[in-house]
């Protein structure tokens, strides 16, 4: 299986305050990576870095290619999808907008289009509220139509941050089986950052733990899910 | 801080010396770069510590200057006691402005402002109140001598008074800034929730900042009055309170020897100008203010910050 | 009888002594020497009214014209202007610079009536000749209070009496209606108007609207004015605001004798952007000859200026009155400096200013003198009469006071 | 009641000239959400450039579309290169620049073309429409062109993918950037349209009030009355606002509080607008769930 993005020494920071610390990473393509850690730890600051928002030394290759000095815009156009914190919905647009500014970047407006029923179909309440304007949407919605428009762009790789974040737990359960449908029928593969340790590292094949900006440690999820430390601290159990 | 006070000390005897150097156009001169300098340290305080930016200062100063100069033409009273009454209407008009313009941020107090700054001379001219401002002539007002002898002439005793004033204003001003209101001040400038959420009243602080910042600019509206002995509405167009925005952006935003030097930059500047080209001399004004929003962020008072860290270290 | 026979000698010898003119030794004031006159001068080059400026542009240009053919009494003219804003503040600030610092001899053509105003006590008391003042208002000949200040535009005052009168003799029983601008120039002119139509103004002037000059129209104005059912109509506005004015008029339907004030009666700038069929009719009254109207292209005294614009200020626009206002203004002073002689103290500077005897400006309508006296500093005293005939001003009546 | 008739039908008029300025307020909002103090300037600018063309012999209609497209890419050279730099600042920096930007084209208009007024022809038929005194053809074909330019405007932003990514912009840049918008050059297209319109209303307005370098500064602060009055963030709100204003303008100048105070009624109803109704009559009120 080729190699889909790789980060090396990866450093990073906001202003003078440094965050990461020299991280190392490695996600294969059609694979499902999660991140791990406490709050502060680096996690969405590692998913930042990879899409050129904020400012990081290191190396960071996607397909091959260097991508640390690219803009956030390129980036996004060489076929990284960011679900960011927040979600960043459109809020004074409809549900539809939303969804065609996923596919923004497509040169192709009937395949555009294709993708878009496809959404529908894979998140049927988003179909209802479509000439809702999205701010109105609840927060499961949201989250999902937050996924529908990264995945409207066709991505290689997509990076989910927190989708469970303040949502019922039946809602996360459903938006997590999408996510593995989608990974299996589009080939797509997903670098997720989740406090819920326990749903990612079941999606996942593959994880690393992040301790203050630091990989402490990683490896395949289901040697991940045996550690006596990854149990205690993130598992709960 | 002992360099400073020597620094200081130096600076206040240069200052009471120059009048007796210098030719007594160059003392009124001197005196409206006191009254500017009044007035923007009470935009600062508004719109470099607190935040809020106003376009229409221009009209406080107008409100001040009226008052000096309706006081003195139609009740005699004496010059030094409308200061205090000017500073007072100021107060009170900027704090009721101040009350629904809480609710505005940003661009929309700016245009808020703006207007206001653009209706006021229009409203001194109304009919209804045409006995007191003298409409659109204005009103004439005498220059003070010096009391009890002393041996000034009417420039430098305004000189002196206006001096003494802007010492009072500055010390007030210090005090005022670097103390438990100055730091609500920046903390509604910077992290509004944030504020509110520790307590600080920000309704009450933001309102209260528009009317000692009114208080500021009507006290150098009075004197301005008083200085050039006649007001006018057009003496008090928007231009004006451009021009007060240009000398806190180039001062020094945030900065309270700011004012000294963006009052310089407002009185000298336009004349330097004025000889650059006759043709748009304006153009030539907002050129500078646009030039120092890129080069100097900071204004003339964080260039000589920014020198005197380097030759310190 | 004996003692003023045997005195008379000495006294005309004395006389001579103090007289100006060939006997007298060159005597100087601050701003004056036997090479140069030194003559200030504000203007709002920047703020609002920098329309305005042109004319300290082109007095500028006729004082290089002076000096390139020797100047007055081999002396060269070197005006300071400088721009104030169209701010009072600033104005008294660089009154102050150009008569402290700079030493003029006096100020030449301040603009604007609240500029003015506010220099106007400090120019009396420091004894500043404050020459051809550019406003209307009435204050500028006042002698007796304020000796050392004399205007130069006829009065606003008067042109609204020269209306009142023409109404009264004409239309007795019209109805009025006024535009006015919201100023002093404004105010002043209905004053005028008011003052000279006597108890009948109440029950002749039927209406009355004013304007900001920040108005974008005039329109809701001229709608309300027609609205009164007045046959006469008194613009008394700015070239722009009287453009719009004339145009509103005509486009309603309303067809009033329409009096236009003089300010505003250029061809090129005003008419013409107001629609010369829509200008047919007006009334106004002139002192100055309009560079903009026809019926002048042979005259010499405009191909003069023509040819002087061309060569001197050719960036200046000929349609606007303000560059032959400004020229005009010049030349009057010219002839106030040559007959100081060599006499230049601010004190003879006034007398000779208020000596002017039936000077014809080469500009000036024919028949429209200026005649100054020490108690009498009104420059204009009368003005024609013309009427618009859709290409040319034409006069008629003789020109009245 | 003809009277008042007659108040109505020239304050429409007049509404029309606040319309079509308030609409270029209300674009350069959509693009970057920045209230453009020298707006009134930049169209003023444009229209003198319409008219230099035209004296330098163009045909009315070509140096129409030549104005616009100038006009275009000055707005895109300004915020590429005036705006840009401080976009990241505070808003008092771009206040700031706008000031800067405001004073310099009107002296540098005065100093090219002199501060003397000018005609500026207009494309429609001298002759009133239907015999009616009060609305001029000319001020009938401007409405009828505002009215055009806010339906396409409409358009473009509804149903263009462009114009979609220019309100994501705006709205949310962050997320722009992550769909791969070039928040940057939407920016930068925004001003370019905001130029534009402004040139249009330049052109639609001289006419009217006749070209001088002051010719917007008395009209700028009703078309801000008249943006806020509609709503900001709404192109449609804008010219319904700026039809409001011109109508109400008139009516109090003439029944209520006479003329003088014309301007105290602006400044009235912009502080009255943002503080009942800060999203305008027409401006969307987002309502934000978590």
């Amino acid at each position: 299986m080729a190699e889909l993005l790789r980060v090396e020494g990866l450093e990073a920071g906001y202003g003078p305050v440094p965050v990461l610390h020299g991280i190392d990473l490695a996600l294969e393509e059609g694979g499902i990576a999660t991140l791990l850690g406490a709050n502060g730890a680096g996690k969405t600051t590692t998913l930042r870095a990879v899409c050129g928002m904020v400012k990081t030394r290191g190396a960071i290759r996607f397909r091959g290619e260097g991508i640390e000095k690219r803009s956030t815009e390129d980036i996004a156009r060489m076929g990284i999808a960011h679900v960011p914190d927040g979600r960043g919905t459109f809020t004074d647009l409809s549900t539809e907008e939303n969804l065609r500014l996923g596919g923004y970047v497509r040169a192709d407006r009937a395949a555009v289009a294709q993708s878009m029923e496809q959404m529908y179909a894979y998140f049927p309440k988003l179909a209802e509220r479509r000439r809702q304007q999205a701010g109105t949407l609840s927060g499961g919605e949201q989250q999902m139509l937050a996924v529908a428009r990264a995945l409207m762009s066709k991505p290689r790789l997509l990076l989910l941050d927190e989708p469970s974040f303040g949502l019922a737990p039946l809602i996360v359960a459903g938006i997590f089986e999408i996510l593995r449908t989608i990974n299996r029928e589009e080939r797509v593969a997903i670098l997720l950052v989740e406090q819920n340790a326990a749903m990612a590292l079941d999606l996942a094949d593959h994880a690393f733990l992040l301790e203050t900006g630091r990989i402490v440690m990683s490896g395949p999820a289901a040697r991940m899910r045996e550690d006596e430390t990854v149990r205690r601290s993130y598992l709960g159990y | 801080m002992r360099r400073k006070n020597i620094a200081l000390a130096v600076l206040l005897v240069v200052a009471c010396a120059l009048p007796f150097l210098v030719s007594n156009f160059r003392v009124f001169q001197l005196t409206m770069v006191l009254i500017y300098a009044i007035v923007l340290l009470g935009l600062n305080m508004l719109t470099g510590y607190n935040g809020q930016i106003s376009l229409g200062h221009g009209a406080f100063y107008a409100i001040g200057a009226y008052t000096a100069a309706i006081l003195m033409d139609r009740f005699g009273v004496p010059y030094w006691l409308t200061i205090p009454v000017a500073g007072a209407v100021c107060l009170a008009a900027g704090f009721l402005f101040g009350l629904p313009a809480l609710r505005l941020e940003g661009l929309y107090l700016a245009l808020a402002t703006f207007a206001l700054g653009v209706a006021l001379p229009q409203l001194m001219k109304y009919k209804h109140l045409e006995h007191w401002t003298g409409g659109v002539q204005g009103i004439v007002i005498v220059k003070p001598d010096a009391p009890f002898g002393i041996p000034l002439n009417a420039d430098q005793w305004l000189y002196f008074f206006s001096l003494a004033l802007t010492v009072v204003m500055f010390i007030l001003a210090v005090n005022l800034l670097r103390g438990r209101i100055g730091r609500a001040m920046v903390a509604i400038r910077d992290h509004p929730i944030a504020a509110g959420a520790m307590g600080v009243n920000v309704a009450m602080y933001k309102s209260l900042t528009f009317g000692v910042s009114a208080m500021y600019t009507g006290i150098g509206g009075a004197l301005g009055a008083i200085a050039v002995q006649f007001v006018a509405p057009d003496s008090f167009n928007v231009f004006l309170s451009i021009a007060f925005l240009v000398g806190i952006v180039v001062g020094g935003l945030a900065s309270i020897e700011g004012a000294i030097f963006g009052a310089i930059f407002i009185q000298f500047v336009p004349n330097l100008a004025d000889q650059i080209s006759k043709a748009a001399p304006w153009a030539i004004y907002g050129i500078f203010l646009i030039a120092f929003m890129y080069l100097l962020p900071g204004g003339i008072a964080g260039l000589i910050k920014a020198l005197r860290r380097r030759y310190d270290r | 009888m004996t003692a003023s026979k045997t005195w008379a000698p000495v006294a005309f010898a004395f006389a001579l002594a103090v007289a100006p003119g060939a006997f007298a030794q060159k005597k100087y004031d601050p701003g004056a020497s036997d090479t140069e006159i030194r003559i200030g001068q504000t203007m709002p080059y920047s703020g609002p009214a920098s329309a305005y400026g042109t004319i300290g542009r082109v007095e500028a240009a006729y004082f290089q014209k002076i000096n390139d053919e020797g100047g007055i009494n081999g002396r060269k003219i070197k005006l300071l202007s400088v721009d104030d804003g169209y701010s009072p503040p600033k104005t008294v600030e660089m009154t102050r610079k150009l008569v402290e610092q700079d030493e003029v001899l006096f100020m030449f053509q301040p603009l604007g009536t609240a500029a003015n105003s506010a220099i106007h006590k400090y120019l009396n008391t420091k004894k500043v000749p404050h020459l051809l003042v550019a406003s209307g208002a009435t204050k500028w000949a006042d002698p007796r209070n304020f000796p050392w200040t004399m205007g130069w535009n006829p009065s606003y005052q008067t042109e609204g009496r020269i209306y009142a009168k023409d109404i009264l003799a004409n239309h007795s029983s019209g109805k009025i209606a006024v535009l006015y601008q919201n100023d002093d120039y404004g105010k002043d002119l209905l004053k005028g108007l008011k003052d000279g139509l006597g108890d009948k103004a109440a029950k002749m002037i039927v209406a009355e609207a004013s304007y900001e000059v920040s108005d974008p129209t005039v329109d809701s104005q001229i709608v309300s004015l027609k609205g009164s059912g007045a046959d006469i109509f008194v613009n008394i506005a700015t070239p722009k605001f009287a453009a719009l004015a004339i145009r509103k008029v005509y486009d309603v339907g309303w067809r009033p004798v329409h009096y236009l004030n003089n300010v505003s009666l250029s061809v090129g700038s005003v008419l013409t952007p107001a629609g010369l069929e829509k200008s047919v009719g007006l009334i106004t009254t002139a002192y100055l000859k309009d560079a903009t109207d026809a019926q002048y292209a042979n005259d010499p005294g405009m191909k003069d200026y023509l040819a002087f614009m061309k060569k001197y200020y050719p960036d200046g626009n000929i349609a606007d009155s303000s560059n032959t206002y400004g020229y005009s203004a010049a030349q009057a002073l010219v002839q106030i400096l040559k007959q100081c002689g060599d006499n230049l103290t601010r004190e003879n500077v006034m007398r000779q200013a208020a000596n002017l005897k039936n000077l014809q400006l080469p500009l000036g309508r024919p028949g429209v003198l200026i005649n100054t006296t020490p108690t009498d500093f009104q420059m204009f005293k009368s003005m024609q009469l013309q009427r618009f005939d859709g290409k040319q001003w034409v006069g008629f009546g003789d020109a009245v006071q | 009641m003809e009277a008042f008739l007659a108040q109505v039908l020239s304050g429409l008029a007049t509404g029309g000239i606040y319309a079509s300025v308030a609409l270029a307020l209300v674009m350069i909002h959509q693009a970057t959400h920045l209230v453009n103090f020298a707006q009134g300037e930049m169209a003023m600018f444009s229209t003198y450039i319409a008219w230099s063309l035209i004296h330098a012999g163009m045909p009315y209609w070509a140096a129409f579309f030549l104005t616009i497209a100038i006009s275009f890419a000055g707005g895109v050279v300004i915020e590429r290169v005036i705006i840009r730099p401080v976009e990241k600042g505070s808003v008092l920096s771009v206040v700031v620049v706008f000031i800067g930007l405001l004073v310099i084209l009107n002296a540098v208009a005065g100093w090219i073309y002199s501060f003397t007024v000018k005609p500026f022809p207009s494309p429609f038929p001298a002759e009133p429409l239907f015999g009616n005194h009060y609305l001029s053809s000319h001020g009938l074909g401007a409405i009828a062109i505002t009215l055009m330019v806010v339906l396409s405007l409409w358009a473009f932003f509804r149903f263009t993918p462009l114009g979609l990514a220019m309100r994501a912009a705006a709205q949310n840049p962050a997320s722009a950037r992550l769909v791969g918008i070039r928040v940057g050059w939407m920016k930068a297209l925004g001003w370019g349209l905001a130029a534009a319109i402004g040139a249009i209303a330049g052109m639609m307005v001289a006419p009217i009030v006749y070209l001088d370098p002051n010719m917007m500064a008395g009209i700028l602060l009703y078309a801000f009355a008249a943006a806020l009055l509609g709503g900001i963030d709404s192109p449609f709100g804008a010219v319904v606002g700026g039809f409001i204003v011109g109508v109400l303008e008139n009516l109090v100048g003439t029944y209520v509080i006479g003329n003088e105070l014309k301007l105290t009624v602006a400044l009235v109803l912009i502080i009255g607008v943002l503080i009942v109704k800060p999203s305008g009559l027409f401006g969307r009120t987002v309502v934000q769930r978590v």
